[in-house]
């Protein structure tokens, strides 16, 4: 009787399958992929300065981009290298926001778990706390700790992730609820699971993977939060090259003359802002059938 | 091997592009003026109003008693009918005008004025402690007139009566209204308050009872626009406003062509951009600042056009010493030259520095603060550069707690005599000042300078100065800053007094 | 009867899906008469609900869908209608019952005015009054008890099997000529399955109405209807009057079916017949009879030639199997 | 509340299971409470199998839930070879607990999508580090699952959704074989497969129940399936015991209990010829639990119903040999 | 009812701890009221005596405490800085401003969104579908301070569409109003409509799957009407939610609109303030705006009854 049940499994390996390649999300992957590969091997690739404005007192400024040039998007106002500035910017831009985002989602989805699953008392004052955060907006928050904390990458990772934690409480906390309530956490206590081995071996990993595509629409919600603030002028400080920064240096009547301080980083932000809210999108499709709204 | 922008066009102090109107005044009409800021309050005991923050709106709701003939270069009455001084320049007599009322029918004469001189000197804010360090005594004389008397000489002292000192509130209304006089203001000026939104507009209507005529104008609008000078240009050009106020070079030198279409006045004004270089304040006695030879290294190693073409493309003043190149008041000093060798010598001579030093800036200036910091750096300074979020945090550090090595400040002072005293009395010229810097020949040029009342005598003590600060090196000009006033062309006649006030009581718009 | 009521030729749906092309209805050909009831049954994902819908032409509506062959309903083509002739036969001369009584209603309307929209609909003239008045009156016709006060309540606050009841009071609203059921009785509890099957035929009856009754339990299909059809992967592999049907059954599939299914009657404990393996993946055709895997009976023809309905002398009686089990029996024996 | 009477309940002794008085609300809305299960109480021998059938809502998960303790009852005593579970601290209640094991009706929804099968079948060992060596931890693991029908090789690394449904409820066999339980609860487990899967999920269960000594609770709306599998049929209704029978009573000519008979009578029969539909009066539904009939609760949609059934409960008497009947009106 | 005691009783205590979070966090922030009162020319004893005046050299707890008794007598107290007008009469210029804002962006958002959605949702992945998911996308990635930038360059200084900066109130005429606010709300219309739009699509989608919608497709009702009158109102579901979480944030997050065209909304009273270190302001635009938020949680709540009869009956 087992035989033919093993016979009737054999073709699974599905033939014929045909798919429309999603172009548009490999060129979105391809971006990001280049993006991140340049960031994180950026020292290394011989670039132009990208910070140090002692070290470019000779170098043209506002050149504008020419491809063959030695700088091929051009420099800004103090002569430094705009496409070395883009990726330290990236490096810089994306480091703060992943890791905000990871904050936010350690934090949060911690929180969102342990209310979710534990419910009662302690799901009542994480829900205010997580009510508390969101009651004000996020840009104000963001100010208002921004002015406060001394601006460093770190500082503005955690500021940028307490706006992340709301958010992710909140789904990691509406998925708990769903997947507390299947029947495989039930089945893992008849085996014996305590409450530990529920939380994290049972739930975590399925919450998890249901909050990643919302990770990289935070990444690139981030990204335009950081963006934000060096816009108002409270962001990570100049010469450091975030993406925000430049398309700061660019306001102020510059971009009539220089266009490409604008839209140099203007572009790469939008590409990369687009690919990661495009990636989680079709991650969420993907993976996150029964969404669980916020 | 930075290419610089040439630069064919001069800008020259005074009005530009003023065309002579065809036919006479006409009445009507209102007139709207975009600011970045906009008047706080209205009550001028407590403020030191300018151009730019208030000044004219005040002017506007209270005249002044005197005003400064840009033309002429000196101080006439205006809301008063004379001032005169005695021999030395100690005792100043105001003679007010017949029947003069405020817009509440109170009269507008000596006790009014008392009444304020005394406010003001109380308040403890604005003019005050000037008023106070300036003013020995002011007595009616009868209720036309009234008599101060000075502390010390100066023949310029007129210039305090064109500011906030000399605008008159109504005592009634400032003794009802009490706390909420600053909003609900009442004057003897051309205009009067019709509606006011702090933060967004205010809206003047004109004073039909002034004393020299109602003005052309029905209304007077000034709008808050905060977002900088390029959006006060594009709100120009959308036709939302018909004049502003202007202080980017770029623009600035936009507007001033003659093809721009726009009249107005522009104004130089000396030590407009600063580099403060703490002397050693109480606050920090160990600045590196206190030797002369690290002063002398940050002097050497700036150069003001690298920071004009990067800070500014090409379109800034640069300029190192105290007056501008078009000042009345340039001479042939020496002023401080970029010398990146001598800079490093000057810095291998302070002994025991360590070359760290630290650099506060406004968060908006971050291109021309990495610039001078790229600068110290290249001749071996170690920068520490931060930037400061809020301007009132700026002033906090520099002024009042005077803890600071280096800071980029912004010191405009126009060549008007009498603000140009005031301003560097309070700058260098007295002990325990913000630059923690002290000096006899300077103080005395000062009131040398104050008691003169002839420019070739004014002039001479401005080269001392001059002078002497080259050989000192209290702190490091890097540029002139222009400030201009801009309307349309078809708006005539509008005063330009000092502090770049504006007066719209004759202004009109042809058709 | 000149023309059956409803006549089916070669209907094939396929669905055109990421996995590739999944033919759900393959060449699919029945008649039903007026006032006739027949009993399509099969397993989880044959095709039932398909074929109900392809019929219905509601199908081609569906972006992914292509329907081809012909549904005669009363001689006008319904399998890909247009927007006039939808408007003209769908809920008014054909209507549908769903498996699911409280997903098939919309949980944000009244129970009455599920009903009085269809009514509307067909009848633009009918007052506001009137539609309610009926609608009350269809309730009635349902056995849902107090009908008036159910008017005014909303598909959660009524039982599953009160659900149902509407959701037939809609269908009859336009008193249609044939009633799709697909699965009507599925999420109801026994006791409330035979009331509402009791309705059902009940109403057909009296209002000599057509239906097409779909299952995957033959034991719902049996005793209520005329005609029985077993699909399997996409195509009827046996059609039968029912008295016969069930007497005996060609197909093996059908028959293991039946033996698969521990019925009341049989003896406690018995063991069961049970078929092996689970059905074709529909997106991944293999040549030969369908069933050819999991047949007991299988033989070296079946895996490579697709046999079609045959009626195999029977008259009536079609099974698409090269070895019947008439057949297969005798050869059985002659092996023997 | 009285209970529905124990006079079902063999000696003590002779019993895997016994559960006295079973009691289990759940709060609702508006302070008021839903009575799942009220006083139920039942026993299970060793390699005994018990039915349990009722409608929808009745109270047969609710059941199977309380006997894990999962939660815990409200009120009663379940003893699993002499203890009582009610009295473990929470850590004996988890060891003592795996002596039963569960498996749902949804497959899909009782696996962790997140988790490989060879994974899935050997959670319970991991918990517990009973697994011995790997090797022949995982030894056992293919072998439970080549029982149960699945070939170990294929289904070792796959994740659930790769499974259908009739794979899915096998793994979950294994996955509650592996911990060598002596009680399986089924909780309809069949409802959601086909005919064709449901005969060999029986077929296997009924194998699998004689080669590892089994007891079951075995819970479905279908009384074919629970008479084809059970011994002992115990029939629910609205948290209550209607009936409890010996299997071989639904095979001879006898009385059953109204609600008993109302089922028998609705599940369909395999015929060609025409029933005759009869609608008589409306079917009456399960009334709430929240507000559950006094006295006896199925008296509402009783044809023998009396004012006596509105006033006392009755209680389970044995009304003929292995048969016991909750019912004034039966003797 | 002690459900609905119970969600107040959470609500305040939201409200406090804004309010203290508020406090403690901008009394740490730059800016000085007294310098901001003085200018820059007074001796440093006269910003001490007014820093002292202020009572800015109380401890924190207990100005906190004060201005909260204060408050609780419905009194937000005075600006720190001239003109030192009534708190309470500020914010309440500046919301109404937001609020217009908010309220018309919403409307505007709404307005597109819902058409596209459902042009999308009538076929998933259709051409239709592609290319308003691309294009929401596109807007998605675009923060609002670069689609200003953009929409300032070719509406203004290219086609002199919309004046550049300022504000005219409602009570100078309605459509003076419009005219000035038309552009930051397109500005922030912008930021939104990517949101609804895919969220009331993708729940359309899910609905338009479920059996009622093919019930009444077999009723033969047409597919607009089915759209409309059967499949919205119960995908609206989550766009309430985000309508009601975008609307709460909308009321202060605007900065970078209000920045961009000079617009006295909170989101600059905020920021202003914060730069002079006007904590009473502050204080007072950031409860409100809390309470805005929590008021605005309420009526989603609520919204949520009104469209689902089956939570109507929860709840009751
Ligand atoms: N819209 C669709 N797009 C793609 N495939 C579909 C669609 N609808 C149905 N199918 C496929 O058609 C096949 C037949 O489905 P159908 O729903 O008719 O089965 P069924 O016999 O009704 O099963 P069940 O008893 O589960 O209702 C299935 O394989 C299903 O996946
Ligand atoms: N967690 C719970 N909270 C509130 N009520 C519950 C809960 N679980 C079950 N109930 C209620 O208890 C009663 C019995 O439920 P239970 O699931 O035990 O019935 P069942 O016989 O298993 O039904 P089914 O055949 O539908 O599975 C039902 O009315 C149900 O609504
Ligand atoms: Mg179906
Ligand atoms: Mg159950």
């Amino acid at each position: 009787m087992s035989a033919p049940e093993t016979a009737a499994l054999a073709p699974t390996a599905r033939p014929g399958r045909r798919r429309r390649i999603d172009l548009l999300l490999w060129l979105c992957g391809a971006w990001l992929a280049v993006l991140i590969l340049a960031a994180i091997t950026a020292p290394v690739l011989g670039l132009q300065e990208a910070q140090d404005a002692a070290k470019t007192l000779l170098e043209p400024v506002y050149q504008p981009p020419s491809l063959g040039s030695a700088h091929p998007l051009g420099t800004n106002a103090l002569g430094l290298d705009m496409l070395s500035r883009i990726i330290y910017g990236a490096r810089v831009s994306m480091a703060v926001s992943i890791s905000a985002v990871l904050i936010g989602t350690f934090v949060g989805g911690t929180l969102g778990v342990v209310a979710g699953y534990l419910r009662g008392t302690v799901d009542r004052i994480i829900g205010t706390l997580t009510n508390t955060l969101l009651a004000v907006p996020a840009l104000i928050l963001l100010i208002a700790l921004a002015t406060v904390l001394r601006p460093s990458a770190l500082n503005m990772a955690l500021a940028l992730s307490l706006v992340a934690i709301p958010g992710m409480i909140r789904v990691t906390r509406a998925n708990t609820l769903a997947f507390a309530q299947r029947e495989f956490v039930t089945v893992a206590q008849a085996l014996g699971a305590g409450r530990a081995r529920i939380v994290f071996r049972e739930l975590m990993p399925n919450v998890l993977l249901s909050v990643v595509p919302l990770c990289l629409v935070y990444v690139s919600a981030l990204i335009v939060a950081e963006a934000s603030l060096s816009f108002l002028g409270i962001g990570l400080r100049p010469p450091q090259p975030t993406w925000g920064n430049m398309i700061g240096e660019g306001l102020n009547g510059k971009m009539e003359d220089y266009p490409h301080l604008v839209y140099v980083p203007a572009a790469v932000l939008f590409l990369t802002v687009f690919s990661f809210n495009l990636l989680g999108e079709r991650m969420r499709k993907r993976w996150d059938k029964r969404e669980v709204s916020l | 091997p930075a290419s610089v922008k040439a630069d064919p066009l001069k800008v020259e102090n005074g009005p530009f592009g003023m065309t002579a109107a065809s036919g006479d005044p006409v009445s009507g009409g209102s007139l709207t003026f975009g600011y970045g800021g906009g008047i706080a309050s209205f009550d001028p005991a407590s403020q030191q109003y300018s151009g730019t923050s208030g000044g004219d709106e005040a002017r506007a709701v209270y005249g002044t008693l005197t005003e400064y003939d840009t033309k002429a270069g000196k101080y006439v009455p205006s809301m008063a009918d004379s001032i005169s001084a005695n021999d030395d320049f100690t005792e100043w007599t105001v003679v007010l005008r017949d029947g003069v009322e405020f817009t509440d029918g109170t009269p507008y004469d000596a006790d009014a004025v008392l009444f304020n001189f005394d406010r003001m000197a109380k308040s403890g804010a604005g003019f005050s402690g000037l008023w106070a360090s300036v003013v020995k005594k002011a007595v009616a004389k009868d209720a036309k007139t009234v008599v101060i008397t000075l502390k010390q000489k100066w023949a310029d002292f007129p210039y305090l009566l064109s500011q906030a000192p000399g605008m008159i509130a109504s005592p009634k209304a400032v003794k009802d209204e009490g706390e909420s006089y600053q909003r609900e203001p009442v004057g003897a000026g051309p205009f009067m308050l019709d509606k006011w939104t702090p933060g967004q507009n205010l809206v003047l209507k004109a004073n039909p009872d002034y004393w020299d005529g109602k003005p052309y104008l029905d209304s007077l609008t000034f709008q808050t626009i905060t977002t900088g000078d390029q959006a006060l240009k594009d709100a120009f050009q959308a036709g939302g406003i018909q004049g502003s106020l202007i202080g980017t070079p770029a623009i600035v030198k936009d507007y001033i062509q003659p093809s721009s279409g726009y009249s107005g006045y522009v104004r130089m004004t000396n030590t407009g951009s600063m580099l403060l270089i703490n002397n050693g304040t109480p606050s920090r006695p160990d600045t590196p600042g206190k030797d002369i030879n690290v002063r002398e290294a940050i002097a050497s190693a700036i150069n003001t056009d690298v920071i004009n073409q990067r800070a500014f493309d090409g379109n800034a003043f640069p300029g190192t010493g105290i007056f501008s190149a078009e000042s009345q008041w340039a001479n042939d000093k020496p002023t401080f030259t970029y010398d990146a060798e001598a800079a490093k010598k000057h810095l291998a001579d302070a002994k025991g520095f360590d070359g760290k030093i630290e650099l506060l800036y406004p968060s908006a200036q971050a291109e021309a603060a990495l610039t001078i910091e790229a600068q110290l750096e290249a001749v071996g300074f170690k920068v520490d550069a931060k930037p400061v979020q809020s301007i009132t945090d700026l002033i906090n550090a520099v002024l009042i707690k005077r803890d600071y090595d280096l800071a980029m400040y912004g010191w405009p002072v126009p060549d008007e005599p009498g603000e140009l005293y005031t301003s560097y009395l309070e700058r260098f010229g007295r002990k325990d000042n913000q630059l923690g810097y002290y000096n006899e020949t300077i103080a005395k040029a000062l009131s040398d300078f104050a008691a003169a009342d002839d420019t070739a005598e004014k002039a001479a003590q401005m080269a001392t100065i001059q002078a002497e600060w080259a050989e000192t090196v209290p702190a490091v000009p890097y540029n002139t800053t222009a400030q201009m006033v801009v309307w349309n062309k078809n708006v005539h006649d509008i005063e330009v007094s000092s502090r770049l006030t504006l007066d719209f009581s004759k202004a009109w718009i042809s058709k | 009867m000149s023309r059956p009521l409803l006549h089916v030729r070669d209907l094939t749906t396929t669905f055109t899906t990421s996995r590739g092309e999944v033919v759900s209805v393959d060449r699919v050909s029945f008649d039903l008469e007026r006032g006739q009831t027949l009993g399509i049954v099969g397993e989880s994902g044959s095709g039932k609900s398909v074929l109900g819908r392809t019929v219905m032409g509601l199908t081609s509506a569906a972006p992914n869908a292509t329907v081809t062959g012909s549904v005669l309903f009363d001689g006008v083509d319904i399998a890909n209608p247009d927007k006039k002739t939808r408007a003209q036969y769908l809920g008014a001369r054909i209507a549908m019952i769903f498996q699911d009584p409280l997903s098939s209603l919309n949980p944000v309307k009244l129970i009455g005015v599920h009903i009085t929209e269809t009514l509307r609909r067909h009848d633009k003239s009918l007052s506001r009054q009137e539609a309610r008045r009926r609608a009350i009156e269809l309730l009635d016709t349902v056995r849902i008890p107090d009908p008036a006060r159910r008017f005014g309540q909303y598909p959660h606050e009524l039982s599953g099997g009160m659900r149902q009841r509407v959701g037939i009071a809609i269908a009859l609203a336009c008193r249609p000529q044939l009633l799709i059921a697909d699965e009507p009785t599925t999420a109801l509890d026994v006791t409330v399955q035979k009331h509402v099957l009791d309705l059902l035929g009940m109403l057909c009856e009296e209002q000599g109405m057509a239906m097409l009754l779909v299952s995957h339990d033959l034991g719902v299909v049996a005793g209520r209807s005329d005609k029985v059809a077993v699909m399997y992967a996409g195509r009827i592999q046996e059609e039968a009057v029912s008295s016969d049907f069930f007497r005996h059954q060609r197909h093996p599939y059908s028959q293991a079916l039946l033996d698969a299914k521990p019925h009341l009657e049989n003896p406690a404990r018995a063991e069961l017949v049970s078929i092996p393996g689970r059905p074709p993946d529909p997106a991944h055709r293999f040549p030969g009879c369908r069933f050819a895997p999991r047949c007991r009976f299988v033989q070296g023809r079946c895996r490579e030639e697709e046999p079609s309905l045959e009626s195999g002398g029977i008259p009536s009686h079609g099974a698409a199997c090269f070895y019947p089990l008439d057949a297969v029996r005798s050869t059985q024996e002659v092996s023997i | 509340m009285a209970g529905t009477g124990k006079t079902h309940l063999r000696e003590a002794g002779s019993t895997l299971l016994r559960v006295e008085d079973l009691q289990v609300e759940f709060p609702a809305k508006g302070g008021r409470r839903v009575h799942a299960v009220s006083g139920v109480s039942f026993d299970v021998a060793p390699g005994e199998t018990v039915g349990f059938v009722g409608e929808s809502g009745c109270g047969k998960s609710t059941v199977a839930r309380a006997v894990m303790h999962l939660p815990a009852p409200n009120s009663g005593v379940v003893n699993l070879d002499d203890t009582e579970l009610g009295t473990l601290s929470a850590k004996r209640l988890r060891e003592t607990r795996v002596a039963m094991q569960l498996i749902f009706q949804d497959p899909m929804a009782s696996l962790n999508p997140r988790r490989k099968v060879k994974d899935l079948v050997q959670e319970g060992v991991e918990i517990w580090h009973r697994g011995g060596d790997r090797h022949a931890l995982e030894e056992r693991t293919r072998e439970l699952l080549d029982d149960v029908g699945l070939d170990s090789a294929t289904v070792w690394n796959r994740y659930p959704h790769e499974l259908s449904g009739g794979q899915c409820q096998r793994v979950s066999i294994a996955r509650a074989l592996m911990m060598r339980p002596s009680l399986l609860i089924c909780d309809e487990i069949l409802a959601s497969l086909d005919v064709s899967v449901q005969s060999q999920m029986l077929n296997l269960l009924k194998r699998t129940r004689a080669e590892h000594g089994l007891a079951m609770m075995f819970i479905s709306h279908d009384l074919g399936v629970v008479k084809n599998i059970s011994d002992r049929i115990l029939v629910m209704y609205l948290g209550k015991v209607a009936e409890v029978l010996e299997v071989d009573a639904l095979d001879r000519e006898t009385v059953h209990h109204p609600y008993t008979q109302l089922l028998l009578a609705s599940v369909p029969r395999v015929t060609g010829e025409r029933i005759k539909p009869s609608v008589d009066g409306a079917a009456q539904d399960l009334p709430s639990p929240l507000n559950p009939p006094s006295g006896c609760r199925f008296r509402t949609r009783c044809p023998l119903a009396t004012d006596r059934c509105a006033q006392e409960e009755p209680q389970l008497e044995e009304k003929r040999p292995g048969q016991f009947i909750a019912c004034h009106h039966i003797s | 009812m002690k459900a609905a005691a119970g969600k107040v009783a959470q609500l305040l205590v939201v409200m406090f701890l804004v309010s203290l979070g508020t406090f403690s966090l901008t009394s740490l922030m730059p800016g000085d009221p007294a310098v901001a009162i003085l200018g820059d020319n007074q001796s440093p004893e006269a910003y001490a005596e007014l820093r002292d005046k202020l009572g800015l050299n109380e401890p924190l707890v207990e100005r906190y405490f004060t201005w909260l008794g204060h408050v609780f007598q419905g009194d937000l107290g005075t600006s720190m800085v001239p003109p030192n007008e009534d708190v309470t009469s500020l914010i309440g210029s500046a919301f109404a401003v937001s609020i217009e804002l908010a309220v018309l962006a919403l409307v505007v958002a709404l307005v597109v969104s819902i058409p596209l959605a459902m042009i999308s949702a009538r076929r998933p992945d259709g051409l239709l579908d592609r290319a308003a998911s691309a294009t929401t996308f596109g807007i998605m990635s675009v923060p609002s301070f670069v689609s200003g930038l953009v929409l300032i360059a070719l509406l203004v200084n290219q086609l002199h569409l919309f004046p550049r900066v300022g504000w005219v109130g409602v009570t100078d005429g309605l459509g003076q109003n419009l005219y000035h606010a038309a552009l930051p709300v397109i500005t922030i219309a912008l930021l939104e409509i990517p949101t609804f739009t895919r969220v009331l699509r993708g729940d359309l989608v899910r609905t338009l799957q479920e059996d009622f919608v093919l019930s009444a497709r077999a009723k033969g009702m047409p597919a607009w009407r089915i759209m409309i009158f059967d499949a919205f109102r119960p995908s609206s579901y989550s766009l309430i939610t985000v309508l009601g979480l975008s609307l709460a944030q909308l009321i202060g997050s605007t900065v970078i609109v209000e920045t961009l065209f000079s617009l006295p909304g909170m989101g600059r009273l905020v920021v202003s303030s914060a730069s002079q270190g006007n904590i009473t302001v502050i204080q007072g635009a950031v409860l409100v705006i809390a309470a805005c938020y929590v008021l605005i949680n309420a009526g989603v709540d609520l919204m949520y009854s009104v469209i689902d009869p089956r939570i109507r009956r929860v709840g009751a």
